[in-house]
């Protein structure tokens, strides 16, 4: 049988192959890319137009070689197996007379389409050579090696309406007007106030109580709750510097208490 | 000339000396627009910048006839037009460009195997190969932005179909798929028929951009996922 | 040529025929060189490729008159050659895209400000409305092409005054400058809602572009530098 080549790799590089294959050299099937490519190469060896191959005879070269390997020992993949049992049945049928009908494909058919396969195989080898052949972008030929941009210019275009403008006049000169007009309006308790309320308690209060007791009427109001606490605590400050009365605090931040100075003694 | 009674308008004197000037002047922008661009520009991206009415496949075929047999050409490529160094050049050229990765023979076959069957799935990439194809080598050529998944064949199981990318018309030096090598030849002889060896025929439509009638679009969602279930090798 | 009886060699038949295919094939590969190199080429660089002997001047002299005038040019960039779009065509290197923005509430203030109270100076702005006006302000404003500088405020430091357009008026449908809106219009338009007083009295805004009685023309010289001293915030 002739060495089939694989175009990736001679199988047989030399003939003393076989001796040295009991040894140590190990078969690279994966040297073909699968049954079919194997069957390419088996074909390229009949030497004629692959359209006029013999099948049966290629089935045959395709099953020796098959028989060959394994007698070799090696490992074979599975697709390789089927192939050949797919090829000694395809054999056995081209050799046996064809059943009178059958509605199942006549084994010429079935030669002709693997044929066509391996046609198509090689078709498809013979375009991815000529496509790697050509001038290839980046390798052969090239582009523009400092391509210019297109630089995106923005031109902003403002967009604001009358509206918008006389609302943001109006606004700002709201805030500025209100700012420079605004007045306090609130309720105040002088501290007058504060002590003419005082001392009207005085004289009855002979134990420590606490001072919100005696403002509990006026805090009910929580916008004049923090005047009126200042402007009695400042009071009570000064009546305490006229003896009039007493005053405690237990701790910073503690309830003051205040009592009668005179009730005390 | 003037005097000649004829239903053409013959632009003469100063007119014809105008428009040969407004020609000149478009075909400096034309080839100031495709000598600044590293990718192919299409006619319509030119007609853009051109003052309306500009004949710009007459620009062209000019532009191209002035650029013919100089070390830079103006190339048709991917239904557009680039500027690329002469490729008889290429022995002055040549770089050893590490990111253009020497494709293993494997993966060249699945490459023009998806260029001239396209739109084409991995099951019939297989059979036209005569073996399963790992999923590194489809990954491989996706990721050199030369192939593309198209959409789905509308058969049970709807496979993904791959199908070539502008890129690849590029990187290849080809004007449109039509000028693949040898296309017509194979398609003559009918050895771009997809038919199972030992089964029945299957007819194949043209390739375009378009989705075949027997393709489905992309579901978008399922573009970056795994989408076919992969038996490795 | 050939008949000219002169002192230097004049090479002729074959011989020059040769010759001139050389240089042509040289000038082709400079062509490419230049073309597809990322960055400019010393003569150096190009002398490595070319045949030893080649004359890398007259070469890219050639190239350069082959290109003179057209779209593209072959430019002299720090000692070094390269390839660039004609000084001309330089706009179509430029996509010009306009975007629409909308201007601050800070920017509108002040631009109120400037069209009711013109001639105004920033410091003025700034007093109106109780906060300082950052310098991008006035620059986005100057910008919009709705306000200009007036002149100068004939005080100390001399300040620059500001006003508003023709184009601020177009913009904003406005006749003239008086048909702003008084405070009691805005009042009655609901847009000034103060109980009380409004505040001071506006100004009424010169009519025209003359300058007021106060104010010097600006010094044209200093229109685009640095004028006034800024503080930045």
């Amino acid at each position: 049988m002739t060495a089939p080549t694989s175009p990736q790799k001679e199988l047989w590089p030399d003939p003393e192959w076989e001796a040295r294959a009991e040894e140590s050299f190990v078969i690279d099937v994966e040297g073909f890319e699968g049954p079919l490519d194997l069957l390419l190469s088996l074909a390229r060896t009949q030497k004629v137009d692959l359209a006029r191959i013999s099948v049966a005879a290629l089935a045959e070269q395709y099953l020796s070689y098959i028989a060959q390997i394994r007698g070799l020992k090696l490992e074979l993949a599975a697709e390789y197996l089927v192939m050949a049992a797919w090829l000694a049945y395809l054999k056995s049928r081209l050799l046996l007379p064809e059943p009178a009908s059958d509605d199942s494909p006549s084994a010429e058919d079935l030669a002709e389409a693997l044929t066509q396969r391996i046609r198509k195989l090689e078709a498809i080898r013979a375009a991815a050579a000529k496509l790697a052949a050509r001038d290839r972008l980046g390798r052969d030929v090239f582009a523009r090696g400092a391509p210019e941009q297109i630089a995106a210019i923005t031109h902003p275009r403002y967009a604001a309406s009358l509206y918008d403008l006389l609302s943001a006049y109006a606004d700002q000169r709201k805030r500025t007007v209100q700012r420079s007009m605004r007045v306090g309006q609130r309720t105040v308790w002088s501290l007058g106030e504060a002590r003419a309320i005082l001392q009207k308690l005085i004289g009855r209060i002979a134990e420590w109580t606490p001072l919100e007791v005696f403002l509990s009427p006026y805090l009910a109001d929580a916008e004049t709750r923090k005047t009126v606490t200042a402007s009695a605590f400042g009071a009570s400050l000064e009546l305490a510097r006229e003896g009039k009365i007493e005053l405690r605090q237990a701790a910073p931040f503690a309830p003051i208490h205040l009592r009668d100075r005179v009730r005390a003694v | 000339m003037a005097e000649r009674a004829t239903a053409e308008i013959v632009p003469f004197g100063p007119l014809a000396e105008r428009e040969a000037e407004d020609r000149q002047r478009q075909m400096r922008i034309v080839e100031a627009l495709l000598f600044a661009a590293a990718e192919p520009l299409g006619e319509d991206v030119l007609a853009e910048r051109l003052p309306s009415g500009a004949d710009v496949p007459a620009l062209i075929r000019d532009l191209q006839a002035t650029y013919a047999g100089r070390g830079v050409e103006l190339r048709h490529v991917a239904g557009k037009w680039a500027f690329r160094t002469a490729g008889d050049l290429s022995y002055l050229m040549r770089r050893e460009v590490e990111e253009l990765r020497r494709l293993s023979r494997p993966a060249l076959e699945t490459l023009a195997i998806i260029a001239y069957h396209q739109p084409v799935t991995r099951a019939e990439i297989e059979e036209i190969r005569g073996v399963s194809t790992s999923r590194g080598t489809v990954d491989v050529l996706l990721e050199t932005g030369w192939i593309r998944m198209r959409g789905r064949r509308r058969t049970p199981g709807r496979p993904v179909t791959y199908g070539t990318t502008e890129a690849f018309l590029d990187h290849f030096g080809l004007a449109a798929l039509a000028d693949l090598p040898g296309l017509e030849e194979l398609k003559g002889a009918g050895l771009l028929d997809i038919s199972g060896s030992l089964g029945p025929p299957l007819p194949r439509p043209p390739a375009g951009d378009e989705l075949t009638a027997d393709e489905d679009p992309l579901d978008e969602t399922l573009l970056f996922t795994d989408i076919e279930p992969e038996q490795e090798r």
